[in-house]
């Protein structure tokens, strides 16, 4: 199981949760079950999300691992100038 | 991916070559967006709204279309009828709701209508044969305004799933993050100061106005040629726009003057494209500089409230800032940026951020160097300076105090790796400037700033020639010198000279995907690509040594541009050199080729400190920016005078967004300085020789260390510049630009 | 409506174009002459990007007329090179990465050219107020004024 | 749009006479380009006046006075080697002009007629006392350089007629001029305030004084009460607070994207001390 932060605005979404555990060995694994858990994630995770596994910040790829007991957060899609 | 390969002692990276397009460009002969021409091509111009907010009656364009010299007039009608859907679909259609109006004109300078003709006079003549009838409607330009209850709604139904209920139509996405509990932490501080802040929408500001030549036929098959960021998002959001494949349409990137995040989308093309299929022509289109103020660009104006605790040693105890974004009439605008941004070079216990992106009558804002970050960072290390010095604390040692480093818990959530915020304050402290005396009416000011950077899909090839030279195909524009890193990476792993490497950015019939060359992606991203992909060749190389020598493929090495044996028990063989080994290749299995395609996720995050002096003129309120000092955490430099460039640039950029860039809005909502003369961009007269220093923490992430160094420079000049103006006038300034009439008004008291 | 038929003279080169009244010398030189390298960057005169000289003058060519330039002699960036021999501001300029997107570098050459002309010895801030008049939003300028100083320095030393 | 370039200032203005529609002459052109590309201003009619003889000339009378020809350029004035030390305020407000590309094109004369109230060269002309020769369909006359712009972007010169000479008095004894104004940059800016002083002092006490103010009204203003607050004076504390004061006062500025009302009122003022600084120090002969 690996922890997943959520950013706050985020919490209307999943009933008051900021903190949600899911069982993934994955960044895309991650996102599927965050939306099986709380299907109303799908509009943000739509609108685009980063995932922070151990501090380093995975902006877009699905099939990064996610090492059991690691520091997981959700973060809004990174955009540059 | 596995990065078991770092690297930390080099033979070509980190030297200054001469680039690569440099005679190019010193002799006039580099071919920028508006410099070709195509057989039979037509000239277009585009017909824009000269109002705020209208609604699109009826547009008659018969008069424009019977003028002999017109060969093409498109409206909206001539666009594919692009599905309104959230996500990346829905962008889409704003991006065509941006482009050419459809129902209403939704800011000054909105597209309504375009021709093309036999020149750009006719062109520009035919334009006013167009009629246009519009009910004028309300229109807001202000953040603060387009928030409150009566204001015009720009468009309904256009916010997402994130803004909380009762919020006005014109507010469409909505960030909170952070962690703690702010109120218990302001409750520990000694001073706590609120103060809210207030910065004006900047263009980009690039010297190159928008230019593309496009060529579509009735077949759906297509070239455009135009200057832009990233030549694969021009691809597919031109064949969306225009209902056609993709991969029909060839798009090749100019020689690129200058982006800084306003070229990362399309504004031209897709008409030019639309004009062309009509035409049956190739049509070229030129933007005037005031098209480009009126409707490209600009970065986000903000409105800002930031709350800071402080204990009387230094320590942070709690931060929260609200920020609020208009970027234009469409959603986008990066409020939720500014909030992760904000905070993000401290340590802190308690901290809350909240962003709003918020909508009103002005063009769509675009990307402009970390986007987002400039106004939060204005905000936050104002009150912070205004802290330190109500509690007599030295500001680059309460920054120390409260400094991110490798393990911290960040603002926005995540734990920090490798870091070197600390590194550059440490610079900054013992840098001959910092210490300098000050003359009377002068002040100094200090700030820190923080930009993620980006990795990005990304895809490089590289072909070695039988001469033993080496030719590399990136996807990314490059507009400050990156061919010139490309080759020094690619020379690095090849071992072969510098000056053997030919770096073409490829168009998109010839490379696979290319991400935009923003988020301070290219050196990073294309480098690491680079890198891959000429130790793929290098694998290559030593399988052809391999077979050559009679021996196994992992007892040879490559070394110093040789395959060598690994060992002395491989066997006893002369260094086999590149060019020996491609010289036979057609005979020894094929051409020998390295290829990376993938989407690199190891951007290290970046921080820079700037020191800078400021004199102010107490009668009139002017500014002169005596000294400068960028300190920045570049990971590894490739190209050390090429970073040194992008420091300079966006202190430089900082420069004129602090004192007097400005987007100026007239009552009836039109741009009121769509000219350089008084868009306000800073001259060589106005600047004073910008000092660089070139930390290095290099990033885990890539295989050189290189973090991204594009952005992050114009992340602290803002406040850095406000609190040298701060201190010079003695009155603190909450507003930016600090334009003479601000100052003058704060040091009278009345501003 | 009638075009004007103008003769003059560019880069040591007779041409001839014809051009609409309301045509800048600039208009002529880019699609008319091929010469691209002077750039418009706001046709307005406040950029300088399209800086040419106009019998040994420095001027926005976006400020003169195409039929103005009648019997006149013209510079532009094109013909600053001498053959394979690059000026010395143009070598300096690629030796100290005083150019990154490189759009402005052909207007700020040909300035810098015209100053270095009338004043084999300007100091930083003469520099500065002669070049205010050619935006460059990429380098900060530093690089760019240590180059036409260093190559004013150079050329002293040479002659 | 028809462009006609003219061997006499008889035949440009018997064109301008008998033209229909919008009228302008070239000379320097970087206001007449600047209306005409950004699709302002499109003429008629343009007639260049550089053909004509003698427009280039600066010419030093015997009695002192100047007479400049009506394309002589920015940077041609500031070349020449004697009309700058004679009348700097002049030669300075004209080298203010945009940028050095600018002057190589950019006229007095031009400068006057496009009617700005910011103009750079109009306050210090005005303080200067420089006159006009208008050349008509009725021959020449003579006007004041005040009485040319009567608004934005409006002169009082009648269809068919131009400047054909810009004269400059003579210097004369222990007299200076000075132009200073207001940008926010350094360079490039179009003035948010602009004075022009002309003094002449008898030993250390002034004796005669003009002062022009530019962009705070809707024409350059010559302000009496300035040259009130300044003859009789050594250029003391009280005389540089009455002239600031008289200076502000006489300002009726407008709020636009260059500056404020209150802004251009006080730095009209702060401007008006400083230039007339400048001014008497070069009147006493030092250099300033």
């Amino acid at each position: 199981m690996v922890e997943v932060h959520l950013w706050s605005g985020l919490r209307s979404l999943t009933g008051g949760q900021e903190v949600v555990r899911v069982q993934a060995a994955t960044t895309g694994e991650l996102l599927r079950e965050l939306v099986r858990l709380h299907p109303q994630l799908q509009a943000p995770i739509d609108a685009g999300v980063s995932v922070a596994v151990n501090g380093r910040i995975i902006a877009a790829g699905l099939s990064e691992p996610i090492p059991e007991g690691a520091e997981v957060y959700l973060m809004q899609r990174l955009r540059g100038g | 991916m596995a990065l078991d390969d770092r690297k930390s002692r080099f033979t070509f990276v980190g030297t200054r070559p001469n680039r690569p397009d440099g005679l190019d460009k010193v002799t006039g002969r580099a071919r920028f967006g508006a410099d070709v021409t195509a057989p039979g091509m037509l000239f277009g111009a585009i017909l824009r709204s000269p109002h705020a907010h209208a609604r699109i009656v009826r547009i008659d364009t018969s008069k424009a279309e019977a003028h002999r010299d017109v060969k093409a007039v498109v409206t909206r009608a001539d666009f594919a009828d692009v599905p309104f859907k959230p996500g990346l679909e829905g962008e889409f259609w704003n991006v065509l709701e941006n482009v050419m109006a459809g129902e209403k004109a939704l800011y000054d300078g909105h597209a309504v209508a375009a021709v093309a003709a036999s020149s750009a006079l006719a062109a520009r003549d035919a334009l006013k044969l167009i009629e246009v009838e519009y009910e004028v409607l309300p229109h807001v330009t202000d953040v603060d305004k387009a928030m409150a209850p009566d204001a015009p709604v720009i468009r309904e139904g256009a916010a997402d799933y994130s803004v909380p209920e009762g919020m006005h139509p014109n507010v469409v996405r909505y960030h909170e993050s952070g962690h703690g509990d702010v109120e218990a932490g302001f409750a520990e501080a000694d001073l706590v100061i609120e103060d809210h802040f207030v910065t004006e929408a900047t263009h980009q500001g690039y010297i190159e106005p928008h230019a593309c030549l496009a060529s579509l036929g009735a077949d759906g098959k297509g070239e455009l040629w135009c200057c832009t960021q990233g030549h694969w998002i021009v691809q597919k959001t031109c064949a969306a726009l225009l209902g056609i494949e993709t991969a029909q349409l060839r798009v090749t990137a100019s020689e690129i003057g200058g982006g800084f995040g306003g070229k990362t989308t399309v504004f031209i093309e897709p008409v030019a494209l639309a004009l062309s299929r009509k035409a049956n022509r190739p049509v070229k289109i030129v933007m005037s500089r005031s098209e480009v103020l009126r409707a490209t660009g600009p970065t986000a104006s903000a409105s800002m409230d930031v709350k800071i605790g402080m204990k009387k040693d230094g320590t942070i105890t709690a931060a929260q800032g609200v920020f609020r974004l208009q970027g234009g009439a469409f959603p986008g605008a990066p409020g939720d940026m500014t909030a992760m941004c904000a905070f993000a070079p401290y340590n802190l216990t308690n901290v809350r951020q909240v962003g709003y992106d918020v909508m009103s009558n002005r063009p769509k804002q675009a990307a402009y160097r970390a986007p987002g970050a400039p106004m939060g960072a204005f905000a936050v290390e104002s009150v912070i300076d205004e802290l330190c010095k109500k509690l007599g604390l030295d500001p680059i040692e309460v920054r120390l105090k409260n400094a991110a480093r490798e393990g911290t818990k960040a603002s926005y959530g995540p734990t920090y790796d490798r870091i070197g915020l600390v590194e550059t304050l440490e610079a900054a402290k013992g840098h001959p400037h910092y210490s300098a005396p000050l003359k009377p009416g002068q002040g100094r000011g200090v700030a820190c700033g923080f930009w993620f950077n980006h990795g990005g899909e990304t895809s490089v090839s590289l072909a070695l020639s039988e001469d033993g030279s080496a030719q590399l195909m990136v996807g990314t524009p490059d507009i400050g010198g990156s061919r010139a890193s490309m080759a020094l990476m690619a020379a690095e792993v090849l071992g072969i000279p510098y000056e053997n490497i030919r770096v073409t950015i490829a168009d998109t019939a010839t490379l696979g995907y290319n991400d935009v060359s923003h988020g301070s992606r290219v050196t990073y991203a294309s480098g690491l690509a680079t890198i891959k992909a000429a130790q793929h060749a290098v694998e290559k190389l030593c399988e052809r040594a391999a077979a050559k020598w009679g021996i196994p493929v992992d007892a040879v090495k490559w070394e110093n541009g040789c395959a060598v044996p690994s060992g002395p028990n491989a066997g006893d063989f002369d260094p086999l050199p590149l060019a020996e080994i491609t010289a036979d290749m057609g005979r020894t299995g094929g051409p020998i080729s390295g290829h990376f395609e993938a989407t690199p996720e190891g951007a290290g995050v970046s921080f820079g400190t700037h020191i800078v002096d400021a004199e102010v003129d107490p009668e009139t309120g002017k500014t002169s920016i005596t000294r400068y000092t960028v300190i920045q955490d570049a990971g590894k430099a490739i190209h050390p005078a090429y970073v040194e460039g992008q420091y300079q640039g966006g202190a430089a950029q900082g420069i004129g967004w602090a004192l007097n860039e400005e987007y100026i809005y007239g009552e009836d909502g039109r741009l009121q300085n769509p000219v350089f003369l008084d868009y306000r961009i800073p001259v060589a007269s106005d600047l004073p020789m910008i000092d660089t220093v070139i930390v290095e923490v290099p990033n885990p992430g890539h295989p050189f260390g290189v973090r991204g160094v594009g952005e992050t420079g114009i992340v602290p000049p803002l406040a850095a510049i406000a609190n040298a103006v701060s201190n010079a006038a003695g009155v603190r300034m909450r507003q930016l630009p600090m334009s003479p009439p601000r100052i003058l008004a704060a040091l009278k008291g009345n501003g | 409506m009638t075009k004007h038929h103008v003769t003059t003279t560019v880069n040591g080169d007779t041409v001839e174009y014809l051009c609409d009244a309301r045509e800048t010398l600039l208009d002529c030189l880019r699609d008319k002459l091929n010469l691209t390298g002077a750039k418009e960057g706001c046709g307005t005169g406040d950029c300088g990007a399209c800086s040419v000289t106009l019998d040994g003058r420095l001027v926005c060519s976006c400020l003169v007329l195409g039929v103005e330039a009648e019997g006149k002699q013209i510079e532009t960036i094109e013909g600053m090179a001498r053959d394979e021999t690059l000026h010395p501001l143009q070598r300096k300029f690629i030796d100290h990465a005083a150019l990154q997107c490189g759009v402005c570098t052909p207007g700020v050459l040909v300035a810098a050219k015209a100053l270095l002309e009338k004043n084999p010895d300007p100091t930083e801030e003469e520099a500065r107020y002669w070049l205010a008049g050619n935006l460059c939003r990429c380098t900060g300028y530093d690089k760019i004024i240590r180059a036409v100083l260093e190559t004013a320095a150079e050329l002293r030393e040479a002659s | 749009m028809q462009y006609h370039r003219p061997a006499s200032f008889a035949e440009a203005s018997d064109l301008a006479a008998h033209a229909t529609g919008i009228t302008r002459f070239l000379a320097g052109g970087t206001d007449v380009l600047v209306q005409l590309r950004s699709e302002i201003v499109t003429p008629d009619t343009l007639i260049d006046i550089k053909a004509i003889d003698g427009v280039r000339d600066i010419a030093r009378h015997a009695d002192g006075s100047w007479t400049l020809g009506v394309a002589v350029t920015g940077a041609e004035m500031s070349e020449h080697p004697q009309l700058g030390r004679e009348w700097p305020g002049v030669v300075e407000a004209m080298d203010l002009i945009g940028s050095t590309q600018v002057q190589g094109r950019a006229t007095l004369t031009g400068n006057l007629c496009n009617g700005s109230p910011a103009a750079d060269s109009v306050p210090a002309m005005v303080a200067a006392g420089v006159t006009a020769t208008v050349t008509g369909p009725a021959g020449d006359r003579v006007v004041a350089v005040e009485d040319i712009p009567t608004g934005p972007g409006k002169t009082s010169l009648a269809q068919g007629e131009l400047i054909s000479a810009l004269h400059i008095p003579a210097r004369g004894a222990s007299g200076g001029d000075a132009y200073l104004r207001f940008i926010p940059r350094t360079e490039m800016d179009i003035a948010v305030v602009g004075v022009g002083v002309n003094l002449r002092v008898d030993g250390d006490t002034i004796t005669e004084a003009r002062v022009a103010l530019g962009a705070v009204a809707p024409t350059v203003l010559l302000v009496e009460d300035c040259t009130r607050a300044l003859i009789g004076t050594t250029l003391d504390h009280a005389a540089l607070a009455a002239l600031a004061a008289a200076a502000s006062a006489a300002c009726k500025p407008i709020d636009d994207k260059r500056g404020t009302i209150e802004f251009r009122t006080e730095v009209a003022g702060v401007l008006a001390k400083r230039a007339a600084k400048i001014a008497y120090a070069r009147a006493k002969g030092e250099t300033a």
